[in-house]
C-alpha cells in the first residue's frame, strides 16, 4: 500500500524541467516560487515579475535589499545583468501578448477542462486575483502547481471547479506531488507517475477523468 | 519650460477633495507616495474611491503597514478598486462586513483600464476575465471570430504617485519596480501630485529617458 | 468697397494670441506652423509634435540638423531644455487624452457645425488624415487656420462639408484672414472682425449661417 | 541572459517571406531600418502587406527617397495599411489606379492598433474617426453614454525596427524622435529585427532606461 506524501520539493523539481533555455517564465507567489530554485544549470530561463521586470534574480543578502525593487510578493529581490523595468501596463502587455512563455500557479481547485480557481473562497478568503487571471488568459504555457490531495485528503484535480474561476479554460499541465497531467479535450493526461505512486493509484485518487496513455512513464525527482 | 510648485505634504493632501476617486501609485507599498499618504491619512478625508494596485500591508502585530493601509483602517475609502487586498485583512473585512465597496479588478485590466483614461480611449478589449466573476455585468465584442470583455477606462480625480526624481518642469523619472502604476496613474486624473526624492534643474535629465512628461504633472512634494 | 487680399500672417498673428501660458499647442503642417512666429514673447506655451516630443523649438542652424529629431512633417527641429521624447502610442495618448490644450489645423472645408475636412479629396488628393483625426477628437479646443475665401474666391467656411470627413463636430474656434469665428450650436459666431473687413463684408462673403453678436469687436494685426 | 544573433542585413531581408505582413518602424524614415530596407527592396520579396506609419518620400528628382518608398516603387506590396501616404505620389497612384490596396488609418489609432497587437488586446475603443469614413464597416460600442469605434488588434509577422543602441542580450534604446513607432511594433511581431546602430556589453544599459526589453527583440542588425 502507498502512502501520500506530500512534497512541494518535487513538484518544483518537475516543473523547473519543463523550461528550455530562453523561455520566459512567470512564477507565481508560494509553492511555484520554489520553482526557480530546481532549474537546471545548463538551462537559462529568464523570469519575468509582473510587477515589473524581466531578469528577476536571487534574493539580496540582508543588508543589501533595495526598497524600490521587489517582486510581485512584495519580496526584496535583485535583478540580473540584461535585465529591464517598465510599468504595470507594459508588463501585463507583455503577459497578455504571449511574450511569457510560460507560466506556473499555485491552485485551490483545477478541473479536466483546464479550468483554474485559485482565487477567492467566497466569505471566507478573497484575497482577490492579483495577476492571476492575466496570466492564465495570456500566458503561451499555463502550469497549474499543487499537492495532489488536500489536507482532508480530497483531490485537488476536480471534474469541475466549484469554486470562482480565475480563467476558463487556461491550463494546460498540471503538476502534483503524484504525477504530470496534461489537459486534453475534457480529461486529464498522465504523462508521468511519479515513483512510488502508480497509474492506479493516481488513477483512484483524482476526482476526475483520467486517460493513461500507452507512453505514460515514471520519473524520478 | 514652466517651473511646477513644490508644495508641502499636507498641501498636497488638502487638494484631495471629500469624495474624489484617487488614483494612488505603488505596488504592496513600493513607489507609494509615503509623506502625502501620510498626510492624507491624518488629514481625514472621507468617502474617497480609491484606485490602486492593493491595499497594501496591514499587519500591526509585525509593525508593518505600508501604503494606503493606514488610510483603509481609518474608513476613508468609500470603495476600493483594486487586484489585490490579501495583504490588508481590514480590507477584508470591510469588504466581508458590507462596509466598504471593493471592486476586485484584474491587474492588467487595471493597468489597461487607467491606461485607456489616461489616453482617451474609451476602453480595451481584453480576455482576461471571460468566463469568471469578472465578467459579470460587461458587454463581450467578438473580433475575428475571438470574444473580449470591454472593460472601460477608469479616469481620477487626483493621481498620488511617487517617483524618483523630478526636474524643476516636472518631469519624472522612476526607479527600478517603483514605477508600477505611476506613470498610467499620472496620464488619467484631473490632478497629478508627484512625490519625489530629488528635484534637478531643467534639462539635467535626459529627454530620451523621461518616464513621464512634464505637462502631466502639476504638483510635486519633496519626500 | 473692400478687397479680399489672403493674408496667413494675419491667421497666424490672430491665433497665437489665443494661447496662455502653459498651453500645451500642437500646431499643424502648413499655416499652422506659422504660428509658433507670433506667440508674444511674455507668453510660454509647449509645443507638442505628434511624432513624438513635446517642447518643440526652433528649427536648427544649417549643419546642425540631428537625423533623429524631427517634426511631423519630417523637418529638421530642436528640443527645448526640459523637453522629452516618448512613442507614437503615448504621444497619441497625450492628444487624445486631453492633455493638448489647443490643436491648429489646416482646413479643406470647415462649417457651421463644427465638422472638418482636410485630408482628402476623393479621387484628386488624398494624403492621409496623418494625426488629425486625433488630434480634432481628442485635444480640448481645435482651432481651424484657413484663408477666407478660395482661390476661385468661394467660402472656405460652409454650411456642411461636402468633402470626406476628418472629424465630426470637432471645431471650436476658426481664425480666417478676416475674423475670429467661434462654432456654437450650429452657427458660426463672428466674435471679432479684421480691419478693413467688416461685419457686413464678412457676413455676405460667408456661405454659412454667421451671426454677428453685439459684443462683436474690430482687431488689428 | 541569452545573446541575440547579429545577423546581415541581407540575411534579415530573407527573414520576410513572401506574403508576410511586415510592420515597418519610421515617421517620414526617421527612425526607420534602412539597410534591412535596401536590402529588401534589393531582394524583391512580394505580396507583402506593410504596416508603418507613412509610406516615407519618394522624390526622385531632388534625389530623396526614404523609408519603404524604394519598396513602394517595386511593388513589392499587395497592401499598405498605414497614416500617410502624401510625400509618395506612386503610392497615391497605386491607389488610385487600384494596383495597391491601401488602408489609411488614423495615426494614433494606428499606433494603439499596433499596441493592441502586442499587448495582447483584442483592441480598443476610440472617439477617432466617429462619423467619418473610417467608421465604415466598424463596430460602435456605448461607455458610458458615449460612442467609440472599435478598432482591432493588428498584429504582424515581422517586424523591421531601427534603435539607437543595443546590448547582446537585445535591449533597446531609442534615439529622439526615432522612437515613434518602433518600440510598439517590436511588441506586435512574432519575428523582430532590430537595425542599431551600436551593440554594446550587456549590463551596460541602465535598466530603467530600455525601451525595448530584450525578449521582445529576436535579432540584431549592426546599421
Amino acid at each position: 500500500m502507498i502512502e501520500y506524501v506530500e512534497s512541494k520539493e518535487n513538484i518544483a523539481r518537475r516543473i523547473a524541467r519543463i523550461f528550455k533555455t530562453g523561455d520566459v517564465v512567470n512564477l507565481g507567489i508560494g509553492l511555484p516560487t520554489l520553482v526557480a530554485n530546481y532549474v537546471p544549470a545548463e538551462v537559462t530561463v529568464i523570469l519575468q515579475s509582473e510587477n515589473g521586470l524581466i531578469g528577476l534574480g536571487p534574493a539580496p543578502e540582508k543588508g543589501r535589499e533595495d526598497k524600490d525593487l521587489t517582486n510581485a510578493g512584495g519580496m526584496p529581490v535583485t535583478l540580473l545583468a540584461g535585465g529591464a523595468y517598465f510599468d504595470s501596463a507594459t508588463s501585463f502587455g507583455i503577459i497578455r501578448g504571449g511574450h511569457v512563455d510560460c507560466t506556473v500557479l499555485g491552485v485551490l481547485e483545477v478541473d479536466q477542462e483546464g479550468n483554474l480557481a485559485n482565487y477567492k473562497i467566497p466569505g471566507k478568503m478573497v484575497p482577490g486575483m492579483g495577476g492571476a487571471m492575466d496570466l492564465v488568459a495570456g500566458s503561451r504555457v499555463v502550469v497549474a502547481a499543487t499537492t495532489h490531495l488536500e489536507k482532508t485528503g480530497g483531490s485537488k484535480l476536480k471534474r469541475r471547479c466549484t469554486l470562482p474561476l480565475t480563467a476558463e479554460h487556461g491550463v494546460d499541465i498540471v503538476v502534483t506531488d503524484v504525477g504530470y497531467f496534461e489537459v486534453k479535450g475534457s480529461h486529464f493526461v498522465l504523462k508521468e507517475y511519479f515513483e512510488p505512486y502508480t497509474p492506479d493509484w493516481i488513477v483512484e485518487h483524482t476526482d476526475a477523468d483520467v486517460q493513461v496513455p500507452p507512453d505514460c512513464k515514471s520519473w524520478r525527482a | 519650460m514652466i517651473e511646477k510648485p513644490v508644495i508641502s505634504a499636507a498641501r498636497a493632501a488638502k487638494m484631495v477633495g471629500e469624495g474624489a476617486v484617487v488614483h494612488v501609485g505603488g505596488f504592496l507599498a513600493c513607489g507609494s507616495p509615503r509623506g502625502v499618504l501620510a498626510a492624507l491619512a491624518e488629514l481625514g478625508t472621507r468617502n474617497l474611491t480609491l484606485v490602486c494596485n492593493d491595499t497594501a500591508v496591514l499587519d500591526e502585530k509585525n509593525g508593518r503597514v505600508t501604503g494606503v493601509a493606514p488610510l483603509v483602517k481609518n474608513r476613508q475609502f468609500r470603495k476600493m478598486i483594486v487586484s489585490h487586498i490579501g495583504t490588508n485583512p481590514e480590507s477584508q473585512r470591510q469588504m466581508n462586513a458590507g462596509e466598504t465597496e471593493v471592486v476586485l479588478v484584474p491587474q492588467g485590466t487595471l493597468a489597461e483600464r487607467v491606461r485607456a483614461a489616461g489616453c482617451g480611449l474609451g476602453g480595451i478589449l481584453t480576455a482576461t476575465g471571460l468566463g469568471t466573476e469578472v465578467q459579470e455585468g460587461k458587454q463581450v465584442v467578438e473580433v475575428q471570430g475571438r470574444k473580449f470583455l470591454v472593460e472601460e477606462a477608469l479616469p481620477g480625480d487626483v493621481a498620488l504617485i511617487k517617483a524618483r526624481k523630478a526636474d524643476k518642469a516636472g518631469n519624472l523619472v522612476y526607479s527600478k519596480t517603483a514605477r508600477n502604476f505611476n506613470p498610467l496613474m499620472a496620464m488619467a486624473c484631473k490632478t497629478v501630485i508627484a512625490e519625489v526624492e530629488e528635484i534637478v534643474e531643467i534639462g539635467e535629465i535626459d529627454p530620451d529617458q523621461i518616464h513621464t512628461p512634464s505637462i502631466l504633472v502639476d504638483y510635486l512634494v519633496k519626500a
